[in-house]
């Protein structure tokens, strides 16, 4: 059963296409990737999915919905958490509130609880602390929650983003390059993590750049370039695919 | 946890620091106490209107050296605490509470506006300290209390002189008005076109505009022109009239100009020349006039500070002089000094034969002067 | 009446846009509203003035050197009070306080050294003025006008074409790159705000010349406006600065001859409320797009 | 082993803190009866006023991150509605403080609206033109605010016959007020409201993706604010007894905005000390006459140059954990 279905997804700037016709669909418990060189429109087309910017033309399908042109803050309603290539946490806040915010949309105290500190007001935040701190658990990052997240390490930000985005509840996760600037064991581990994020019945859509990662993880994979889907596959299949080797090798090679 | 401890040793600091201070003040002077009497000068030294703070704190000055050379009061040396209010009202009021608080001080010459004398009002009236301001002339001001008392004609009393002034010796008909949007400016509009409506002038136009912040009056002047009056009264000050004389000159249009007092500073006619040529405005005071109060304080002043003093200036040195007059007789005691200060009568002052009346209002008698070959005469 | 009204709207509004462009310069490069620039307008016209009355020199003389000086004043304060702040990397509201208390000081230092009262600045360039029919346009206002446009055009010039315009552009648009690229961004800076302070006393000049008076409060209300009108045209666009100059001057002059002279600050503030509503980066200037 | 010593160390920190508030506020209960001078009383309920006009414009500022120089707009509303009301329908202090706030917080909502679109420079000018436009009206519209002649004799507050136009009275009615602001954008800042004002002042996309409608949560955070600077306005006004144009410029706006920046932005006691610095610190300079401002201005570039984060810098908020959560990481930490 599809979660995610994408057709015809065009986006123009100007005169630059930056993302061509292209089709994909996520399954649900799928790990599902994009891969393709860089300005292939990778990051333009995730900005589509999560409404930063509107689709020139096109429809995308979540969960029997559609939702070209959402406005951002309403994606994570419908179920739908990313993580950006380029982190961006709340810098100034700690890491246990990093990951309170992502449950924004899944918690409802205003302000008149918050002054009043009622029963509901404190029976939340307990809530939120405990599930927070469960999902910190499982990245090891609770040991650290009272930490200003700029004062973690790198490949620590990057695991925070991603318990960040889960403490939504989302149907779909999406990352943008998890493993951009991460060493091979940190790597590996966040292998390991995404799976464990499959069993625990996450479906997650990926852009990555990191093969090994991608070719182990993925169930099906679809690769970009120039804006234009070239190739769709399981690993292997893309593995073998001559237009993919020409995509990134070069013609002739 | 650092962060709390360097929070609360701040805090203690300062609380230190704070009432440290306020006490070595009351200290220095308790010291001091037997010899002197201090009366307290509160006015403008910073901000917009520190020009007119600058007259009040040299004429003062003047006034009591003069004094304390002749023996003081009593033998006891007259001692200025000088306080800036920045023509503030939150500032004056925060002045006033220091200076109540302040036992020494038997009395306070200021301050410069309507608006820091207003708010400042309560809180000397609540502690019976006399507030004498030289210059205030909204008409609430003695209303606030009996501690209040004014040096200046209101403008219920300078309005129908003007008035005389524009319709009778200017032949004004056909008048337009321009003021300045303050509570001095108001009133002044006011009680003029009250009485030059009286004397049967038609007032044609009526424009505004906001103190230190219009310095382009060339749109009002422009509309002013389609009315062709035969004079324009100005209720302003001389910094703004000298440049909408200007103005005026360089749009092309010549029409007479009328003031008020308040534009009797010899600053005007360095700040604009040519182009306020043939004003006329009244006034309480005037170097030119002969009596010899004027031309001692004239040579005093000159002699002291290189320069002639405005009316500001004049009008500050005989309020000083009716509070040193007012403790003379009643020694250093704030409540005394009130009962004295309100029974003066016929103070031989340099702006004039000054007495209260039973609202602390001063009546003076004022003259007219006309700005001809590029100076103040007094006409008539 | 109204052609008058647009004449003297127009004068207004060159002496608006003329200050403008110093906010604009500066926050182009620096993205900071450099709260200082009113006190520097200030503080040319009163080194042009004092040269001319204490010094007794010559008008044109006095004018290069008061402009010279306050270019100067300009690198002062961006090196004593700002740059120390880049190099904590501190965020720009300490920056913004910091030239609050720049404009404090030298406001209150001009009062001090040179006396509070408004002073009378001589009519140097008595020319006349031309009639048309009851038209009267006088060659100041002609000048003023011309001024802030030769000045305009040259700056341009300076940006597009120089060397140092290249290098001034190049840090607007990523100061850490152009650093890479060997661009001297110190010296940069440094230029623009000298650029951007004596370009402020070429405007306070005309403009003590134009009221023949100034006074050290004259920097307060001149540099707000002028900051609005930066605004108005899209701030950190040249010829926004001018555009939004000439907007402000205009729609203040006619509010005040047509509506009410109390209101008139109001309305010049309520259009460009009212504009930036409308069109969020002002008149000229380009919507950005967000990068993620 | 580790965390249980941490945990214990967390707990005295927290005792002490709380020991040091209980002093500080007895010995602030005792102030009026210290026989101090009325000048120090009055000054300390200035920097009441302060610490409430400084902690609102906070909440904008320093937490949601919107830069604002137009808090005295809000300032002004709320004493010029108390002011109207007290003096033409004598109506009582709190009422008056109540409608004022109110009223306030209404045009906070309204200028939070361009806050939409705008950012950085443009927002601005935009709150700035805003603080000029109410000026300029209340200047100009004679027949509500008597313009530039001001209101004077506006009655001092009273509760239940008793009257609080005393120095005790007004010392009290301020602490409560100041006591009250305090804690309230205490809680707001450490809750999922401030959370979310924290999390746009640090990545506005980012909130967005987490589901926070900035849109909302600014203009939220001007209606708060706006709230209390009405409330403080208010009070001003029944204190003063006399209000005019005059008190609510441009540069109480700088002033409120100073006290921000130099406590540090996102602090709350940070902003108690600004208060405290910037009302008190003309009055030390007062005795340098003419050169006050001229040091003023000086004192206030240095004070950035030398903690351009302002004095406090930003403060941790802290979520408070529960026993159970702080036993769970101590069982994890034993696994």
């Amino acid at each position: 059963m599809s979660l995610l279905q994408v057709n015809n997804l065009t986006k123009r700037f100007g005169g630059l296409v930056a993302v061509d016709s292209v089709d994909l669909v996520v399954n649900k418990s799928e790990i599902v990737s994009i891969i393709g060189p860089n300005g292939a429109g990778k990051t333009t087309f995730f900005n589509m999915l999560t409404g930063i910017y509107e689709p020139t033309t096109g429809s995308i399908k979540f969960d029997g919905k559609n939702i070209e042109g959402i406005s951002p803050e309403k994606v994570i309603d419908i179920g739908m958490a990313r993580t950006f290539q380029n982190i961006r946490l709340f810098s100034n806040m700690t890491v246990l509130e990093n990951v309170i915010v992502g449950m924004h949309t899944r918690t409802s105290n205003g302000l008149l609880h918050s002054i009043l500190r009622t029963k509901k007001f404190k029976h939340e935040e307990d809530g939120c602390i405990d599930k927070a701190i469960e999902l910190l658990s499982t990245v090891n990052l609770d040991s650290k929650l009272d930490e200003y997240a700029k004062n973690l390490a790198y490949g620590e930000q990057r695991r925070l983003e991603i318990v960040r985005a889960l403490a939504s509840d989302p149907k779909l996760i999406l990352l943008d390059e998890p493993a951009a600037g991460m060493n091979p064991q940190e790597t590996h581990e966040l292998m390991e993590y995404i799976r464990k994020l499959k069993q625990m019945g996450f479906t997650v859509l990926l852009i990555e750049h990191d093969m090994k990662l991608v070719m182990n993880i993925s169930d099906r994979i679809y690769v970009l370039d120039h804006g234009a889907k070239i190739a769709e596959g399981t690993p292997t299949e893309i593995q073998n695919n001559k237009s993919v080797i020409e995509a990134y090798l070069g013609k002739g090679a | 946890m650092k962060r709390y401890f360097s929070l609360i040793a701040i805090l203690i600091t300062f609380a230190l620091i704070f009432t440290g201070c306020t006490d070595t003040g009351n200290d220095t002077q308790d010291t001091a106490k037997d010899g002197e009497i201090t009366i307290a000068v509160a006015c403008p030294l910073t901000g917009d209107y520190a020009q007119y703070g600058e007259a009040f704190k040299r004429a003062t000055a003047l006034k009591v050296k003069e004094v304390n050379e002749n023996g003081g009061i009593d033998g006891k040396k007259i001692k200025i605490e000088l306080m800036d209010d920045k023509n503030d009202p939150k500032e004056a009021t925060n002045v006033a509470q220091r200076l109540v608080s302040n036992k020494n001080v038997v009395g306070v010459v200021g301050h410069f506006s309507s608006t820091a004398c207003l708010a400042a009002a309560p809180v000397y009236q609540k502690a019976g300290l006399v507030e004498f301001s030289p210059t205030s002339s909204h008409p609430d001001f003695t209303k606030q209390g009996t501690y209040m008392f004014r040096n200046i004609n209101t403008q219920e009393i300078e309005g129908p002189i003007v008035a005389d002034m524009v319709v009778n010796r200017m032949k004004g008909k056909k008048i337009a008005v321009i003021y300045i949007n303050n509570d001095w400016g108001i009133t002044a509009k006011d009680n003029f076109i009250k009485a030059a409506e009286k004397l049967g002038a038609e007032i044609v136009a009526e424009e505004m505009f906001i103190g230190s912040q219009t310095k382009d009056f060339t749109p009002t002047l422009t509309k002013i022109n389609e009315q062709k009056p035969d004079v324009i009264f100005l209720a302003a000050f001389y910094s703004e009239t000298g440049m909408i004389a200007q103005q005026m000159k360089q749009l092309g249009y010549d029409y007479p100009i009328a003031g008020l007092s308040s534009l009797f500073n010899e600053e005007l006619l360095k700040l604009a020349g040519d182009a306020v040529e043939g004003i006329n405005l009244p006034t309480n005071f005037f170097p030119g006039d002969p009596n010899p109060v004027v031309t001692d304080f004239l040579s005093a002043y000159e002699k002291e500070y290189g320069a002639e003093p405005d009316q500001f200036a004049a009008v500050a040195y005989d309020t000083m002089g009716m509070m040193i007059e007012a403790i003379k007789k009643a020694g250093p005691d704030r409540a005394a000094i009130r009962e004295e200060l309100a029974k003066i009568k016929d103070y031989n002052g340099v702006t004039g034969i000054i007495t209260f009346n039973e609202n602390r209002d001063v009546v003076k008698t004022m003259k007219i002067l006309e700005i001809k070959d590029g100076k103040f005469q007094l006409v008539d | 009446m109204f052609f008058q009204q647009l004449i003297n709207g127009l004068t207004l509004g060159s002496t608006y846009a003329l200050t403008a462009v110093g906010y604009t310069m500066v926050f182009g490069i620096l993205e900071l509203v450099n709260f200082s620039h009113g006190a520097v307008y200030m503080f040319g016209a009163f080194v042009v003035l004092m040269l001319m009355t204490a010094l007794k020199l010559n008008f044109m003389l006095a004018f290069v050197i008061g402009v010279i000086i306050t270019g100067l004043l300009g690198i002062t304060i961006d090196k004593i009070c700002l740059f120390p702040l880049r190099k904590k990397k501190a965020p720009k509201v300490a920056s913004l306080i910091s030239t609050i208390g720049v404009s404090i000081f030298i406001q209150n230092l001009v009062m001090l050294v040179w006396g509070s009262e408004t002073k009378n600045f001589p009519l140097v360039l008595n020319l006349g003025s031309i009639n048309i029919g009851s038209l009267k346009i006088s060659y100041l206002q002609i000048i003023i006008m011309m001024i802030a446009v030769v000045l305009m055009a040259a700056l341009t010039i300076i940006i597009r074409k120089t060397k140092i315009g290249k290098a001034m552009r190049a840090t607007a648009q990523n100061m850490e790159a152009a650093k890479l690229m060997g661009v001297n961004v110190n010296f940069v800076i440094s230029f623009t705000f000298f650029l951007g302070a004596s370009l402020a006393a070429v405007a306070g000049v005309l403009v003590g010349m134009y009221y023949q008076s100034v006074d050290p409060m004259m920097g307060f209300m001149a540099g707000l406006k002028a900051f609005a009108a930066a605004v108005l045209g899209g701030i950190g666009v040249l010829p926004g600065a001018i555009l939004g100059g000439l907007i402000i001057g205009v729609s203040e002059i006619l509010a005040a001859g047509y509506i009410h002279a109390g209101f008139r600050d109001a309305i010049a503030f309520g259009i460009l409320i009212a504009v930036l509503i409308i069109r969020p980066t002002g008149l000229l200037g380009k919507k950005v797009q967000k990068k993620v | 082993m580790k965390t249980a010593l941490d945990n214990l160390k967390g707990k005295s920190t927290k005792n002490s803190l709380k020991i040091i508030i209980i002093i500080a506020i007895a010995l602030s209960l005792l102030v009026p009866f210290l026989n101090l001078s009325s000048f120090v009383i009055r000054m300390i309920i200035m920097v009441g006023i302060y610490i409430i006009l400084g902690l609102s414009l906070n909440l904008v500022t320093g937490f949601a991150g919107q830069l604002s120089l137009g808090h005295a707009a809000f300032y002004a509303i709320g004493a010029y509605t108390s002011a109207i009301l007290s003096t033409r329908f004598e109506m009582s202090f709190f009422i008056t403080a109540l409608m004022g706030a109110l009223l306030a917080a209404f045009f906070g909502f309204l200028l939070g609206l361009p806050t939409l679109k705008l950012e950085g420079a443009y927002l601005a000018i935009v709150t700035l033109g805003f603080c000029e436009i109410v000026r300029i009206v209340a200047l100009n519209w004679m027949g509500l605010t008597r313009g530039p002649m001001g209101i004077p004799g506006i009655p001092a507050p009273s509760i239940f016959g008793i009257d609080l136009g005393t120095e005790v009275g007004y010392y009290f009615l301020i602490y409560i007020l100041a006591a009250a602001t305090i804690i309230t954008i205490y809680r707001i800042v450490n809750s999922r409201v401030g959370r979310a004002f924290i999390a746009i002042r640090e990545d506005e996309l980012a909130a967005q993706s987490m589901g926070i409608n900035t849109t909302m949560y600014k203009v939220l955070a001007f209606t708060i604010a706006a709230f209390f600077a009405g409330l403080a306005g208010s009070f001003y006004a029944h204190y003063v007894t006399y209000i005019d144009p005059q008190s609510f410029t441009f540069d109480e706006s700088i002033q409120i905005l100073s006290i921000v920046i130099l406590g540090g932005m996102g602090s709350i006691p940070g902003t108690i000390i600004g208060a405290l610095i910037l009302v008190t610190a003309p009055e030390f300079l007062r005795s340098l006459q003419d050169y006050r401002m001229v040091m003023y201005g000086a004192v206030l570039i240095i004070m950035m140059l030398t903690r351009p984060q302002g004095i406090m810098g930003a403060s941790k908020t802290k979520i408070k954990r529960n026993k159970l959560a702080s036993s769970k990481i101590s069982n994890k930490g034993g696994e």
